[in-house]
């Protein structure tokens, strides 16, 4: 790993991360660890039309998975769910500015992903069990 | 680093022992010179040892103990002659209770199989320390699930040294004193010669994890008096899969089998087996013939070393890696203060650059450090923290490791503007 | 001999395959060449197996699963790269159902103590064959006194073959069939695609001791539809001290965990823990991570000669040696006549000469037998003896050898004046 | 092992064993098998003045575990019980006209001496026994 790859603006979200906090009530709320090193991300989203309208996130971690978070709900804010299950582990190296990583540290940086993800499977569930209640 | 301390002395004999490591000379796929400092994970092997395992692959691999032929006499005598070096080694009284295991985690849940679950009843106390790995801590929650046996714990003082001032209360009603004798994290070590005597007193059994200890001081399991000693082989330059566990005779004639199958038995019918005797009563099927040999060939070169130097390489290491770190601008180091009151491992945080951080910015420089619990998850939750970075030595570290690491970490404090 | 037959064929390749395996060109102290005819204990290791292994140490040995730098990186792909391998080999759904165990016997062992000890209750039926190997009785007869379950065996005809008439019979009320899939003693291959359906029909759960099948012929588990397989490694050209135990994984996830310790866990605190995903949750401690990176290596190598191939030699060789030894006066074979039904082994006795005496004759001449029991006392008692004579076969031995035996077997005759 | 060790005495001894057979009321029995190999050996004494007035044995197993106590059998004879407790590997090695014999074929050769050892031993110790009860 390069050591180049410790960018200026990862510190600065790693330090300020952006979309930090909770929403109040939030449509779906999700979190998720990594065991193998103990990070842990929350993602609250707010959808509206199939869209993320607004969305959260607070997690504790290293700065590879928190700086990913951060940037990911930059990304996210806005986009309909389905796109968000298409983003893949290139998309977030292309937002880290990373060619490669060690496979360790791959899982540091798709947490956020992976958590964001499952908070969008869980609304469109959500979405289609409304549907299927509307007489 | 001041030309002609004591310290310098042991480091000259570090440094031809690197030339025995094939790895060492190694670089990493940037170029860099390895820097290995996480031994107290796996240490690496010497030439010795490799080659002692192609040797028998090449020359007489053949199945053991029931071979007529030569090769299988050879591979037989020299498996039983690792375990006549192992008793030896650890000064057991004979090669009856030297039995090969994976690793020290299967040693110590050989005696949770047989001796924990015949012996601990419900109310049975269970002593550990907070330092344990987890190997000795899942096996008795498992046990103490089943049985109703209770753990206790021996807590730490600011330094992570453990507290016996309670130690007498806390015997009490405890059957088993389950205790590491260097803890892999903190680098304690933990005073046997004070708690042994007192857990026999109150009628307890001592199973002891040697897996930090034994690869780095001379160990003599009938000094130490424990009933039951566990040793990964890993982590003292044998090969990968193979681990002892001593157990005083008494108590594994005792012990009913653990895994059953062949060469453990005696005779076999189809409704009922007899045992064999010690210590082939608690081995199941083939052994890791391969890993024995490459025990007693690490077993050997340690020998040539001498323990006695081993130990005080790592002092003078460890003193020389704590005074550097101690300087580090934002870095904490965990454990006893004083380098001969621990082993040589060296875990610390640095400002607010994560453990994980810290490991891959020197990955980037060929130092290869541990970052995360070190299978001490509620050690690392005691001491308010879910990760650290773990430095540690063995024989052919060097004080340049040590500048190499303190370089690495200084151009992480940069990266991390800290 | 007969020059052209299709013998022949097969053979020409097991010649070739012979230069892979450094020992085979070795010799005796008495300078004879090394004949092994013993791989139904250990199997010889082909070159590319022994240099995985010492590439491993002297390159990039590391701890697994947990380290951030390059070579631990490389270690854990190159020890989950020999996982993915055998679930290919075996054609496992997935590496979650592949677990690496140190042989067979502890793979058993494993699924006794866990789902064993779940699931049976007193009055439960465990059917085995007469065949089993004692890795395969023992531990149920363990079980067996602990729970009040019952063990019942599948007879044998007169050629050793596995009686079936009574099958669904035996199969009332039979919680577990535990078989073994080839004799290691009579060579019977046993006809598990008659079995396995009749046992889940029945309710059964069925676990198969693959230790002489696996490295002989091509060994489909989701075909067998088998819920266990027990494999040893060092049987199929791997190193010692690595085994696999292959476990349908909606069976391994519903089975407590059986040793405990580091890498088994997700979290650890002092008072309770949970348990690690599959198939991590079996493999406690540090692994025999050379053993599996060398296991790897060895099913590559299998790969390379194609199963296909290694069968079909098998029973070329097999034909060959039932042949010549049927020639032999007053030797005696055991097992099925047929050599496509059974594996590559010829266990035999010749005149009043003990087998003890003829694997020492042997030796003098570099022919390496087998003489005793072979971890099937019971069986030698169905058949009214103590011992037999063996001979086993690989993928290395040749019509030759089969010559080499023949002649020392003779040489033999004539010392005892048979 | 060289082949030659199966000399034509060593076949004549295992094919008709000296003193084969069991004693009408022995003073001593004693049986021990090599679960190795399953050679399993029984010694008949007759013991006078402490001396072996008379032995016998039975057995089976390989050439050499059934030869080697045949021997045994005809050097013991009359030789006291403590003289027997002195024989050795070595003297078996003799008997047998080997100079070497692989570890696992040494315990078949030596069989035989072992179950000897023991009802020599148990005869010295009844007979210290029979010593310290006398008035
Ligand atoms: C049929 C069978 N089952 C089980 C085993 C046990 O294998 P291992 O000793 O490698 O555990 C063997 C090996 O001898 C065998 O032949
Ligand atoms: C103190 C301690 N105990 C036990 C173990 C377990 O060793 P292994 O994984 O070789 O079984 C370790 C190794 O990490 C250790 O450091």
């Amino acid at each position: 790993m390069d050591e180049l790859f410790y960018r200026e603006y990862i510190l600065e979200h790693y330090r300020s991360p952006h979309n930090y906090g909770h929403l109040e009530n939030p449509d779906i709320s999700v979190e998720d660890d990594n065991p193998l090193c103990g990070d842990r991300i929350r993602v609250d989203l707010k959808v509206e039309d199939g869209r993320i309208a607004d969305v959260r996130f607070e997690g504790k971690g290293c700065a590879i998975s928190q700086a990913s978070a951060s940037m990911l709900t930059d990304v996210v804010k806005g986009m309909t769910l389905h796109d968000t299950l298409r983003l893949g582990k290139d998309e977030i190296m292309e937002n880290l500015g990373a060619d490669t990583l060690a496979a360790a540290r791959i899982k540091c940086a798709t947490l956020g992903l992976k958590v964001l993800k499952a908070a969008a499977l869980r609304a469109l569930e959500r979405a289609a069990e409304t549907e299927g209640q509307r007489p | 680093m001041i030309a002609g301390t004591p310290h310098y002395a042991t480091d000259d004999k570090a440094e031809r022992v690197r030339a025995d490591f094939p790895i060492l000379a190694t670089r990493t796929s940037k170029g860099k010179p390895l820097v290995y400092l996480d031994s107290a994970a796996t240490s690496q092997k010497p030439r010795t040892v490799i080659d002692a395992i192609s040797h028998y692959y090449e020359d007489y691999n053949a199945n053991i103990h029931r071979g007529v032929y030569e090769i299988a006499e050879r591979a037989t005598d020299a498996y039983e002659g690792a375990r006549k070096r192992a008793a030896a080694f650890f000064n057991a009284a004979s090669t009856e209770e030297i039995i090969f295991t994976r690793n020290a985690t299967e040693s110590i849940n050989l005696v949770c199989y047989t001796w924990g679950f015949e012996q601990l009843h419900s109310g049975d106390g269970i002593l550990l320390t907070r330092l344990e790995h987890h190997s000795n801590i899942v096996p008795w929650q498992l046990l103490a699930a089943k049985t109703g046996a209770e753990l206790r714990f021996l807590e730490l003082d600011e330094q992570g040294r453990v507290i016996l001032d309670d130690l007498e209360e806390k015997l009490q009603g405890t059957k088993l004193v389950a205790i590491t004798q260097v803890s892999n994290t903190l680098g304690t070590i933990v005073p046997l010669e004070r708690i042994v005597p007192a857990a026999h007193a109150a009628g307890a059994t001592v199973l002891v994890d040697g897996a930090q200890a034994a690869p780095h001081m001379r160990v003599d399991v009938r000094t130490l008096d424990v009933d039951f000693y566990a040793v990964s082989g890993h982590k003292m330059l044998a090969p990968t899969g193979i681990g002892i566990l001593y157990g005083k005779r008494a108590l594994l004639e005792t012990m009913p089998p653990f895994l059953a199958g062949g060469d453990m038995i005696r005779r076999v019918a189809y409704d009922h087996a007899t045992y064999n005797e010690l210590p082939w009563k608690f081995e199941a099927g083939t052994s890791n013939i391969a890993g024995a040999i490459g025990l007693g060939a690490a077993l050997e070169y340690l020998e040539g070393l001498d323990m006695t130097w081993v130990r005080e390489h790592e002092v003078a290491l460890t003193a020389y890696a704590l005074e550097r770190l101690d300087q580090v601008p934002h870095l904490h180091l965990y454990g006893p203060k004083r380098a001969d009151e621990r082993g040589g491992v060296a875990a610390f945080t640095m400002g607010d650059a994560h453990p994980h951080d810290l490991a891959s910015i020197l990955d980037a420089e060929g130092v290869c450090i541990r970052a995360g619990h070190h299978c001490t998850m509620p050690l690392h939750e005691l001491l308010g923290l879910t990760a650290t970075a773990r430095a540690s030595f063995y024989v052919y570290s060097t004080f340049a490791d040590v500048d190499a690491l303190i370089e690495a970490l200084e151009k992480a404090a940069r990266i991390f503007k800290l």
